[in-house]
């Protein structure tokens, strides 16, 4: 087993690995930038080394400082987490040469899922389905106008190297096509360093679903079951769910669903946790659309209907044991939700809201899963991803594990920043939300890209005032010193327990 | 009970208040009012418990927020508030300001160049995110006052349009 | 179904059901003293009235005032919670008598178990082994010295009406007879209005193992499996798990077990949530103890490993619900593990420490459950029980288990007042308790009544001088503003960091 | 570095500390301290993490909190402290104080009773809960503070033996 652990990663998933080590009592190191240094994953840890300035290229993603802080504190294994260096093939191969275990899959998974036509490629031949597109990138946008030409529009630009969401534009017209296309180049190459961006022809209605893997260096894999994600925004999750509600309906896909990720693991020699994404279309066909070679950030749904850890999984694989479940082992209970705490405004089009946090409270209790990166008096980075916790509900149904999650929604609260848990108080209302009746265009259609503003009722606003009223007057509206009335008339009540209330103050 | 003159939103509103009841728009109501910690009350209306919490806002208005929703508050003074929010894309709005604190990846016009409504005018790149901003109307550009690779704070003017 | 539901109880208890109700879409009313209009539940719940002065008697003990209450804001149900009028037979009756239904059992059972004499004559009618001892309450103290004598000592003096430790003794030598006797008569009182007192033959080196049972009013009845709850001072629990690791080992004990408690609750006709008490000797020889005729504290534990919401469960079978599990239905899975984190010194004998808490941080995180009733700047009033919160860990093995909870309790926090946290710090540490050898008298022997102070590694108390230098000096360890030093030899990233650290101040 | 005088638990220490770095004991060591709210520091020594909690005491006493263990810390005070706790329980103990805020129950004592160690004395309820308190050493019944039904708060003198 390790002696100890290096995570090279921040916030919330950052904790969570963490938290995995602990258990297994191996000690962990956290690395911080410039602008971490007070953060929640920095305090948790048993060590913690500073790795650059706050720019993610100086310090999350600084190879060389990072390797070199694992060296000199006596680390042998790294756990990449999610983004940053995760999913970067030289990280994980200058961690071998280091004589440092990368707690992944090996570095040619990683360089060859990671280019997005070569892993269409290596399924093609596994015989998995792909979805219709170009095995090449475009070198251009003409050559891109070209290819969509011959797909038919609508057509999706995708970073040959990407994932995530980023350098990802749908197009629908032609006339959109060098704009979408210089975009998603752009940020291609500012997300993953290579500009490269390839077509694929775009699903109608698509929806998101997609398979946890679990393999291990002696042959071993299994599978944990799907996870549907099609709520996004930007081609960004933003809410996830296993099972899915339109996999479970629909016996005979899940077991080909099933069948085809642990063929495209298998088809890559795939090692340690890993995710096969698929887009399933209104017919329940199924297309490969990339396999993603790191921990997701949606695991915990997976972890709570399974109540398999799939950090520990990660760490034990990585560390060359043989996987300590079998298929048979995985027997998925209920229904859970997560929701993606992000620090972006969904009543302004899902802008980022970096910025001081002055009061964070996440629900605790039964069926409840937190894991978060961020507190009260926390400030969110301008510089990173806008994740700063998980919500997470579980209950034997859907039905029940949606009304927790509206439950556990109305007790939690992020005040400062604008955050997307407006959203999540929407949707949980949302009769086709509801139904199950989603795809990856749901949020866009349904609330325009931004959300209404709330109603606020006539008590509820009276209530506000009266506070607002108490916070300004004092005297007027406070009880005299030491008067008690001793009546119990049931219009009274109020005003006798406000003049109990040893705490009214102006 | 006291007379407090107030505008929520911006509408004007009078409360009369004092311990445990309160009298508004002719509706009388028992109030049960603790603070429970940093500007966060239970406040009891009619038995009804809310959870608000208060902030101090400029110009000695109170920003409350109950129930997911936000609102704008000030006593003793029932003047009309202006409303805020006149900023990048309400609809009549000339000017597009930066709506979170960011850098210029692109600007796509310079100055005298005609846009329509809804063209790019420039993107703006923020948590590993490009925006493109565009047009709230047609019109011409009056001034840019940035340059790719600027940071810019939230509200920064960015484009006059005229 | 419920249109609305009134809880009649206070702190971690009131939150957990309220939580429930809002889940089922019923309306939540809390109730509360004059020393808890500013505990979390009043926040939590739709509507609160106030019943009563602090002391329970005058407010949570309060029948007519908390029908009054009931009554008029419309509620038709009232769950009690665990304590104050629970296992009030009056109570319950009396609500029946308001056309309000009491989410319990019905008062007749409440009645018979509540006197445990009586308790013990029905259970030996039906077959269910008890304890030997006197089949009523001794009348003096000389009653109780020849009843001792006949049992022979050591014997158990317990309350008649009562349960949850109050009331009860364990008396060795016939000298401390007549005081214990006093004290526990004393307790009884105070805490069931009913000094009556009876003899148990004390079982040597007792485990306490329990079978939650749930039945509805069509005769259905299932059980839950078993909690271990032999960790215990003051004759009251401190932590709770489930399964026992005591008859995990023993299928044919365990079975036996379970068949008693289903005969002990068909014996009294028993409806709703329940729990039947036993207590185990070394050769796993069980006795009926006593049946708890509400939810237990420790439910949480059963809820982790089954997946079933007993609160809710209770609802169901209020509103006259069939059983919506059924026995085959209830597949335990993992092991969980509950700590009652008390406001009392565990450095102190557990003396009770009432106080204001400065700041509180509960954790969150995989496996982990966290129910509570307090919060950083509440005051933790001198009236009521001293719990404060449950911190719960699930895991898939019982050493995983206590892995997880050893991680949970590092990271968290109490301040301000002395809790049971320590306690179960040392606790998981402990070889006995990780090898499952516990019984009642584990914690008074292994800990002699009190915790040993903790260790502090010089790193530690460094680490605790420079903080403390940092707060109270500035300039002299201060960096000259501005300053930055560029390079990255090892020796100066912790020098750097501080530099790059705006935060810093005295 | 600056040197500081400092008692821990009443121990001397001195410690050389500059930005960055710190001496004490002839060990020197790499530091990073950051506050992160309310008298919380992450504290960096040699990169190992250690969260400290700080609060003032008494007399410009310090109490620091690190891993489950207070310390009583005092700055450029190189004297000796007096250690606290000579209270209730410890042996050589001659008063009997409540432990805790609560009500006398039971007084089994009156003043020139003589007691044996380990002798009830009162009980004290608080929290539902009753407490015998008992004498810390044999002797005679000096003086009885308290009646039964009396409220005390926590280190109130309740019995004194002689």
């Amino acid at each position: 087993m390790f002696r100890k652990i290096l995570i090279a990663n921040r916030g919330e998933i950052a904790v969570r690995v963490i938290r995995a080590c602990r258990e297994m009592g191996i000690p962990a190191v956290a690395v911080f930038s410039d602008a971490d240094r007070k953060a929640p994953h920095v305090r948790l840890a048993d060590e913690a080394y500073r790795v650059g300035a706050a720019p993610a290229r100086e310090s999350y993603l600084n190879i060389g400082r990072i390797l070199d802080t694992a060296a000199r504190c006596g680390a042998d294994g790294i756990h990449p987490g999610y983004g940053f260096l995760s999913e970067n093939a030289e990280f994980a191969r200058a961690c071998q040469s280091a004589g440092i275990k990368f707690i992944g899959p090996p570095a040619s998974a990683i360089r060859e899922m990671g280019i997005k036509t070569r892993a269409r490629e290596i399924m093609s031949s596994a015989g998995v389905p792909v979805v219709p597109g170009t095995l090449t990138a475009a070198s251009d946008p003409g050559d891109a106008a070209s290819a969509a030409a011959r797909l038919g529009y609508p057509v999706m630009l995708k970073a040959a190297a990407g994932g995530g969401g980023k350098g990802m534009r749908l197009v629908k017209r032609p006339e959109r096509l060098r704009a979408a296309w210089e975009q998603a180049s752009g940020e291609a190459l500012k997300a993953f360093s290579d500009p490269a961006v390839y077509l694929e022809k775009a699903i109608v209605r698509p929806r998101h679903v997609e398979v946890q893997v679990l393999a291990d260096e002696h042959g071993g894999i299994i599978h944990l079951g799907e996870r549907e994600c099609s709520l996004q925004r930007r081609h960004q999750k933003v809410l996830e769910e296993s099972p899915s509600p339109l996999v479970t309906r629909r016996p005979q896909v899940r077991h080909e669903l099933y069948a085809a990720a642990i063929a495209a693991a298998r088809a890559v020699s795939y090692c340690n946790a890993g995710t096969v994404e698929f887009l399933m279309d209104a017919e329940h066909r199924f297309y490969f659309l990339e396999m993603n070679t790191r921990l997701q950030v949606e695991h915990p749904v997976t972890e709570l209907v399974t109540g398999i850890d799939l950090v520990r999984q990660q760490i034990l694989i990585a560390a060359g044991r043989r996987l300590e479940v079998s298929q048979t082992d995985v027997v998925p209970r209920g229904h859970a939700i997560e929701c993606r705490v992000y620090a972006e405004d969904p009543r302004a089009g899902f802008l980022p809201c970096p910025g001081r946090i002055t009061r964070m409270n996440m629900p605790h209790g039964p069926g409840i899963r937190v894991d978060g990166g961020a507190e009260s008096g926390w400030t969110v980075p301008v510089e990173y991803d806008p994740l700063i916790a998980k919500l997470c509900a579980w209950a034997p149904t859907r039905e029940r594990a949606i009304a927790r999650l509206r439950a556990a929604l109305a007790e939690a609260s992020v005040e400062g920043i604008a955050t997307t848990l407006d959203l999540f108080r929407t949707l949980v209302e949302s009769p086709s939300f509801k139904a199950g009746d989603i795809d990856t265009g749901f949020l866009r259609r349904e609330l325009g890209g931004t959300l209404p503003a709330p109603e606020v009722s006539p008590t509820a606003r009276l209530a506000a005032v009266v506070a607002a009223v108490n916070r300004t007057s004092d005297r007027a509206v406070r009880s005299p010193a030491g008067r008690r009335t001793a009546g119990s008339r049931w219009g009274r009540i109020g005003r006798e327990a406000l003049l109990a209330n040893r705490g009214w103050h102006g | 009970m006291k007379k407090f003159e107030l505008s929520v939103d911006g509408q004007p509103l009078e409360l009369r208040a004092g311990p445990g009841e309160c009298e508004a728009e002719g509706v009388r109501s028992t109030t049960d009012v603790a603070a429970v910690g940093q500007g966060q009350y239970s406040v009891l209306i009619d038995g009804r418990q809310h959870l608000v919490s208060i902030t101090r806002g400029p110009q000695g208005c109170l920003t409350a927020r109950v129930a997911g929703a936000t609102l704008e508050i000030r006593v003793a003074d029932p003047r009309r508030l202006p409303r805020d929010g006149a900023g990048a894309d309400s609809g009549g709005g000339r000017e597009v300001r930066a709506p979170m604190p960011g850098r210029i990846v692109a600007v796509h016009v310079a100055q005298g160049d005609a846009v329509t409504n809804g063209q790019g005018l420039l993107v703006i790149e923020a948590m590993k995110m490009q925006n493109e901003l565009r047009a709230p109307s047609e019109g011409r550009v009056r001034s840019v006052a940035v340059r790719a690779g600027d940071s810019v704070g939230a509200g920064d003017l960015l484009i006059g349009i005229e």
